[in-house]
């Protein structure tokens, strides 16, 4: 691993809060590392177990899968089935061998900009620590 | 009589790996026997036959075929690199013999297949002769034996503390000189009668005299509706058949690069012949049932002169309600008589 | 394969100046499908959004991509510049360069990196995407208010006043609703019936109210704009149109029966009105005590009627609405305080409920004002009021205040000191919440002017010694148990919802909160909306309230209906789930995820797949999870275009990550 | 078992005499006498030729969903064939008026492998008992225990009897919740270790789809994995983790546990770790039967206000 390695993180934002909360991190120039690449979702209640398990495929070295606090859904249930689904999944793919630190769910409202930044920040620091990820990856 | 001691074989193995190949041995996974690329760990002796066979090995589940990256426009295309050679040890007869199947259809047609020319010609296959038969195997009902020596570059037949080494090519010869020091003379009998007189009660059951020549007058058949019903249409007994080698091409796309592949295919999947215009020919369990045991014992006879079976078992030790070869043919039986 | 643009904006130095532009235009460039890219100041002035039309003529573009701000900042701007040069307005996708990268990231080659994986992904979105078409959906501008109370009143007639028809529906015999039953009203004690008369009778002659009192809502179907409805009418067995509401039948009916109306405490006939005013002045026939119904003979009212309209074999009758919009305003309910036997409610006459006080405060109720007690009917010298009963206590499941009692039981307590000028009022209470115009004054005025003594603390029991009732309580200030000897104890018990609320919101596809409350779509923004689109709230169907309130969101929810009126057709997003039949199985694991009830069955050859409503569909995605087969897909948000989205974000290309 | 087989071919003989039922599915000999084979009986006269022993290892709840397009069916099931067909009518694949249910208990199915293994020649007949299993041979007749001569599906069996007989023959065995213990050896390696573990049964598996091809909660028209912008058909290891997570994630709160996968599986993986692990989250999480009978709306499909956020608690896959 070169010493200017950086981790590559791909993360689910529903588009009403974590989004929007990434846009006030911008709009507040709030500075995190360029790690993160959001997809931008209707709400986390459509980010599919299996998107998640594509991006550690593709090479991601982390996952964020980010939507609005519980209560707080636009869509009034989306986040409760994603707290079910990804309660699950979480546990399954540390069973399969993933780091707990790869993958991290969070509710991030359109107000917490510093929160995804502080999110963001975390996240890079324990992927820095544990490198590259190599499991569930495909060959180069 | 040559002579290898169990012993030395880890030696033997090492010293044709470190000649460039790779070496395939039987090692035991969990409880299940599987062929892996062998990097010194202990290699099973108490098996019947690993899970995969010698098509594993030469026409590989999945085996690119070409790479390529750039815009359609511009595309720069660039061919994997040539097998590197390869020894396998301690395949069985009845794999053996089926790459000799294999060899009609990739080799000795009009067309041949670069992939599996290139890796039959660099892979040396050191069989290990059998001296019981599993409750599976019926080698013996489609012309085999436990100790035949077809499609073998070397045969090793088992004795006490060791095996008994016969090369029917020079390849086979080549690599036994790699242990030409750890090999030992010895007096002993043929091991290869020793094949005659191994018990395998499966093969007694087994009547295919003539069968393909009924097949062909009865591809309607009611019976084929009666058999087929329990099947599940998975492609289990053509994945671990060594003589099913059928294949679909694939292309795997990385946004701007890509590769194209080929892998295992089974005619069993209901998507086998499905076409782009949703036009499927074998739409039904039936069709597919009575294609793929129509290829075997009818067609592949017609074509080359023999059955599409080694005798492996691996179908009746798999299926998981019990079509397989022999119950199939058992059940012809009963109903063309 | 699609014809790709690429717009990359400089934002001035917003982005150019972390992001090298330049490199990020050559970069897509480059990309598989792009076959126009370009770099500009200002994507989002007149010339950059000329820029836009004239490559998608030039070009002959099926997609445009643009690296940009948010898209909630120019979406909809390159949308409509998109749609202006002919090109279908869902094509356009934006990479967030801007506040996503250049705002938060500081080296500039990192950030070009990341820039170009923006622009990938978007572009590998774009190849996947298909041309989608707004939905336009017709409106029957003609509004259902479900329930005639003040509430449903008030929406009607700001509906119908601007001038489009309104369908009210009344599950009584007639309008009113809970405060037909009301003596006089805080803080201003002018009386309920002086306010609510003129206005029944006013919605009643108006020429676009449809009046259906006596029925009920059976079936709701369709979605905004084309709601169609069943209602059922209940039989009154007398013909209404017929009667001239002289009410000979109800002098004459020798049945005389306990009446709901007035908490029991008083007697209606077996045919009658619930109360003189009542609008419209047509009698029903109570079936259950009616003596004919029960016994075969008695017919005294078909002997009086001088209109032969008494029908004793009139049904149900069910009729088909079309309508574009409705509103809920079915009003709450209050608790029956039998649970709270600590209290003696039931057992003891003199315990009673605070809307059978409001009755006894009634100049047309059983005492005709004069406030005397059930027992014994004397006037109460000493009268306890309770309030919180039900209410405030998670123990016995209702953690959430009434709202309403605190005021009502000042005006109680107020209303009897004038009746009974030597009387002496006690308030046990929690908390006296009195915020409101004039509220807090006037519970001042009734502290101080009515005398009414209040005691904070919960009361533990009440039972009776002699002829009145001993109430113990604690008073939490001063830490004493105190006992009050009352001739009358009132109890403010908590409002509730309908009984049947459940079962209309289910109707409706109206969710509910844990006590039956009806949901908001959002508590802030959208108060008067539902989750449903065109099912607006008004009144104590959404939470407790009291007149001011319920009237203000009545008005407010009829300005929603009239908003959605004004529109020639109701456009909505094309961003909604499709069933893909071929490969549904049918297994309906996506309807209970869904929060609309968008997804229904459909028959498809010889079975049963999903199928769903564009018009209730609200793009959430959750449906396309919950499929398994991947038959269910959330257009704009594909599988194959989010897998694509994750393989450009994942892919690593040139120098740094 | 034999008063049973014979009260079974006369209700199946009387099913098809009386025109109930098109087809009646249950065991009918094998090529080998102690592997039956699910045999299909169309006429009264087949109804003769149906058997019902120690030996009959299939899942039949999966062919229903073929059998119904012509016609009722009648069927044999046991618990686990009862929860397969329970799942197909949840899924809405069939409707209970087009099945007829013959119940039966039953208390395990012999691995003839491991029982001629265990006593050491042909094993032709045997008796499952509450502890033991007392194998037939043609010299002797021995007791074993459970778990050396039953399949591995039915070691962890928690629903002997079928819920949904129409006629259940012989006594009902009351269900029990499933053991689960078998996760947590799994959860007790160590990240790399677990990794390692399943990247090797993974590496085996030769993608022949018997796993859903048998399986009652794997019933879609078309599957995701079929679909190459989902799975690719190269077996790649990334490909294999792929093909694994999404089977078990789309069976999980689905899964009936009747072992069938893995009874199928020619490569030994262990399946059931996959399906009991979601088993063993649901339960431990929001409070899920094991295995959730189908029916109520799906775990998945619903949610309560106060549900755990699973991923707290979540490290190193405890």
């Amino acid at each position: 691993m070169s010493s200017d390695w950086q981790p590559r993180i791909v993360g689910f934002a529903c588009r009403w809060c974590t989004y929007a909360g990434a846009d006030l991190a911008g709009t507040s120039r709030l500075e995190y590392p360029a790690t993160v690449r959001l997809v931008r979702v209707p709400c986390s209640g459509r980010v599919n177990p299996s998107f998640v398990l594509r991006a550690f495929q593709r090479g991601a070295d982390g996952v964020l899968v980010a939507g609005c606090h519980p209560g707080d859904c636009h869509y009034t249930s989306g986040n409760l089935f994603t707290r079910r689904r990804f309660s699950l999944v979480k546990r399954f793919l540390e069973y399969l061998g993933l780091e707990p630190e790869r993958l991290r769910v969070e509710w991030i409202s359109a107000a917490e900009g510093q929160r995804f930044a502080q999110v963001i920040r975390e996240m890079t620091d324990d992927l820095c620590r544990l490198g590259p990820n190599r499991k569930m990856r495909e060959e180069p | 009589m040559r002579f290898l001691p169990a012993t030395a074989l880890p030696r033997w193995l090492e010293r044709l790996r470190g000649d460039g190949a790779t070496v395939w041995a039987p090692v035991d996974e969990d409880g299940v026997v599987v062929l892996r690329p062998w990097e010194g760990q202990p290699i099973a002796s108490r098996y019947v036959n690993p899970l995969n066979s010698l098509k594993d090995v030469l026409l590989p589940r999945t085996e690119t075929i070409l790479e390529f990256e750039g815009r359609p426009t511009d595309l720069a295309v660039r061919e994997p690199a040539p097998p590197q050679s390869q020894v396998v040890f301690g395949t069985r007869p009845c794999d053996a013999a089926a790459m000799e199947l294999n060899d009609r259809v990739f080799l000795e047609g009009t067309f041949v297949d670069e992939g599996f020319r290139r890796r039959r010609e660099t892979t040396t296959v050191l069989t290990v002769a059998c001296t019981v038969a599993g409750p599976h195997c019926f080698c013996r009902a489609v012309g085999g034996s436990p100790t035949a020596p077809r499609g073998s570059d070397l045969v090793l037949h088992p004795v006490e503390n060791g095996y008994l080494p016969e090369a029917p090519t020079s390849r086979g010869e080549k690599a036994l000189r790699a242990a030409s020091d750890l090999v030992e003379d010895v007096e002993h009998p043929d091991p290869r009668e020793a094949g005659r007189t191994v018990a395998m009660p499966l093969a007694e059951r087994i009547a295919l005299d003539g069968l393909a020549a009924r097949l062909r007058d009865h591809f309607e058949h009611p019976c084929w509706d009666a058999i087929s019903r329990r099947c599940h249409s998975c492609g289990l007994c053509t994945f671990v058949c060594p003589t099913c080698y059928c294949f679909a091409v694939f292309d795997s796309l990385r946004v701007t690069r890509g590769r194209r592949q080929r892998g295992w295919d089974s005619c069993q999947f209901k998507d086998f012949l499905l076409m782009a215009g949703g036009h499927n020919p074998r739409p039904t369990r039936k069709h597919r049932v009575r294609q793929r045991f129509l290829h075997k014992l009818c067609y592949f006879p017609e074509a080359y002169g023999e059955y599409q079976c080694v005798g492996c078992g691996r179908c009746v030790a798999g299926c998981p309600v019990g079509l397989h070869l022999p119950a199939v043919v058992d059940e012809l039986g009963e109903v063309l008589g | 394969m699609p014809r790709i643009g690429v717009v990359v904006c400089w934002c001035g130095h917003n982005i150019a100046g972390t992001v090298d532009v330049t490199q990020v235009t050559a970069a897509a460039a480059a990309m598989p499908g792009v076959v126009y890219a370009e770099d500009y100041k200002y994507v989002c002035s007149e010339p950059g959004q000329d820029l836009i039309r004239r490559a998608i003529a030039d070009k002959r573009l099926d997609a445009v991509v643009v690296a940009a701000c948010s898209p909630s900042m120019h979406e909809a701007t390159f949308r409509q510049a998109a749609a202006a040069a002919g090109l279908n307005p869902y094509r356009v996708e934006i990479a967030n360069v801007r506040e996503q990268c250049s705002w938060v990231h500081r080296d500039r080659e990192e950030a070009t990196v990341k820039a170009v994986a923006l622009v990938q992904a978007m572009v590998a979105k774009a190849r996947r995407e298909e041309p989608l078409e707004a939905l336009r959906l017709p409106v029957t501008r003609r509004a259902l208010v479900i329930g005639g109370g003040i509430a449903g009143m008030q929406a009607a007639m700001d509906i119908a006043d601007a001038g489009y028809q309104v369908l009210l529906v009344e599950r009584e015999p007639n309008l009113g609703g809970r405060m037909a039953q009301l003596s006089e009203t805080f803080p201003t004690l002018d009386c309920a019936s002086c306010i609510l008369t003129p206005r029944t009778a006013e919605v009643a002659r108006h020429p676009r109210i449809e009046l259906l009192t006596y029925s009920e809502v059976r079936e709701v179907a369709g979605y905004v704009g084309d709601f169609r409805v069943r209602i059922a009418r209940k039989p009154a067995y007398v013909d209404w149109d017929r009667c001239i509401g002289c009410m000979l039948c109800q002098e004459k009916c020798p049945r005389k029966v306990p009446s709901p109306f007035e908490r029991d405490m008083g007697f209606k006939k077996a045919i009658g009105v619930n109360f003189p005013q009542a609008v419209p002045n047509r009698p029903v026939i109570d079936r259950e005590h009616c003596t004919y119904f029960e016994k075969g003979k008695c017919q005294v009212c078909v002997r009086v009627c001088p209109v032969e309209a008494v029908d004793f074999e009139q049904r149900e009758t069910v009729r088909e609405e079309a309508v574009g919009a409705i509103v809920v305003a079915t009003g709450f309910d209050v608790l029956a305080p039998a649970e709270f036997g600590e209290y003696g409610y039931g057992r003891y006459p003199d315990v009673i409920d605070s809307l059978a006080f409001e009755r006894l405060n009634s100049s047309s109720g059983p005492t005709g004002g004069v406030i005397r007690r059930p027992s014994d009917g004397r006037v109460p010298r000493e009268v306890v009021f309770i309030q919180c009963v039900g209410s405030r206590d998670p123990d016995r499941g209702r953690g959430y205040c009434s709202k309403i009692c605190c005021m009502y039981t000042a005006k109680h307590a107020m209303l009897y000191r004038h009746k009974v000028p030597d009387g002496q009022a006690y308030v046990f209470y929690m908390d006296v919440r009195a915020g409101g115009k004039g509220y807090e004054e006037f519970v001042q005025r009734t502290v101080e002017q009515a005398g009414a003594l209040y005691l904070r603390g919960r009361v533990a029991r009440v039972y009776p010694e002699g002829d009145r009732m001993l109430v113990r309580g604690v008073d939490t200030l001063s830490g004493q148990t105190v006992e009050v000897a009352a001739d009358l104890v009132v109890l403010a018990t908590a409002a509730v919802p309908r009984g049947d609320a459940r079962e209309l919101a289910q109707l409706l596809k109206v969710g509910t909160d844990a006590h039956g409350f009806y949901n908001e779509a959002h508590p802030k923004l959208r108060p008067v909306e539902t989750m449903t689109r065109g099912i607006f709230l008004a009144g104590a169907v959404q939470a407790p309230r009291d007149i001011s309130e319920t009237v203000a969101q009545a008005s407010g929810a009829a300005s929603k209906v009239l908003a959605l009126f004004s529109q020639e057709e109701l456009v909505a997003d094309p961003l909604v789930a499709v069933v893909d039949e071929t490969r549904c199985a049918g297994c309906f694991l996506c309807r209970p995820v869904c929060p609309y009830q968008a997804i229904s069955t459909r028959v498809a050859g010889n079975r049963e797949v999903a199928t769903v409503n564009p018009g209730l569909c609200q793009g959430c995605g959750a449906c396309a999870v919950a499929c398994r087969s991947g038959a269910m897909a959330l257009k704009g948000f594909t599988d194959e275009q989010i897998l694509a989205e994750v393989e450009a974000l994942c892919l690593r290309t040139g120098s740094p990550g | 078992m034999s008063d049973i087989q014979a009260r079974l071919r006369e209700i199946a003989r009387r099913l098809l005499t009386e025109g109930h039922v098109r087809v009646f599915i249950g065991f009918g000999p094998g090529f080998e006498a102690n592997r039956p084979v699910p045999f299909f009986a169309a006429d009264p006269d087949a109804a003769d030729r149906l058997l019902l022993d120690e030996f009959c290892a299939a899942g039949l709840a999966r062919y229903v969903l073929e059998e119904v397009r012509e016609g009722p069916v009648g069927l044999v099931a046991r618990g686990c064939d009862g929860l397969g067909l329970e799942r197909l009518l949840a899924d809405h694949r069939v409707a209970r008026e087009q099945l007829y249910v013959v119940g039966v208990s039953c208390r395990g199915v012999v691995d003839p492998d491991r029982a001629c293994a265990a006593a050491g020649e042909e094993v032709r007949a045997a008796r499952v008992n509450g502890e033991t299993v007392t194998l037939i041979t043609p010299t002797a007749e021995r007791s074993f225990p459970r778990s050396a001569c039953l399949l591995d599906k039915c070691l962890r069996c928690q629903d002997p009897t079928p819920r949904i007989a129409d006629v259940l023959l012989g006594e009902a065995i009351p269900p029990g919740e499933r053991d689960l213990a078998h996760v947590d050896a799994v959860e007790r390696m160590p990240s790399d270790e677990r990794y390692r573990f399943w990247a090797r049964q993974f590496e085996r598996c030769l993608r022949c789809l018997a796993c859903r091809q048998v399986c009652p909660a794997c019933n879609c028209v078309s599957c995701s994995l079929d679909r190459p912008e989902w799975l690719e058909r190269g077996t790649g290891l990334a490909e294999q983790f792929m093909f694994h997570f999404t089977r078990a994630y789309h069976v999980a709160g689905r899964c009936v546990a009747c072992g069938e996968c893995e009874r199928a599986c020619p490569a030994g993986i262990p399946l059931g770790l996959l399906n009991d692990k979601f088993m063993k989250d649901l339960r431990d999480l929001f409070g899920v039967a094991a295995p959730h009978r189908p029916g109520d709306v799906e775990p998945l499909g619903k949610f309560c206000p106060d549900d755990p956020e699973g991923w707290h608690e979540g490290g190193e896959g405890t």
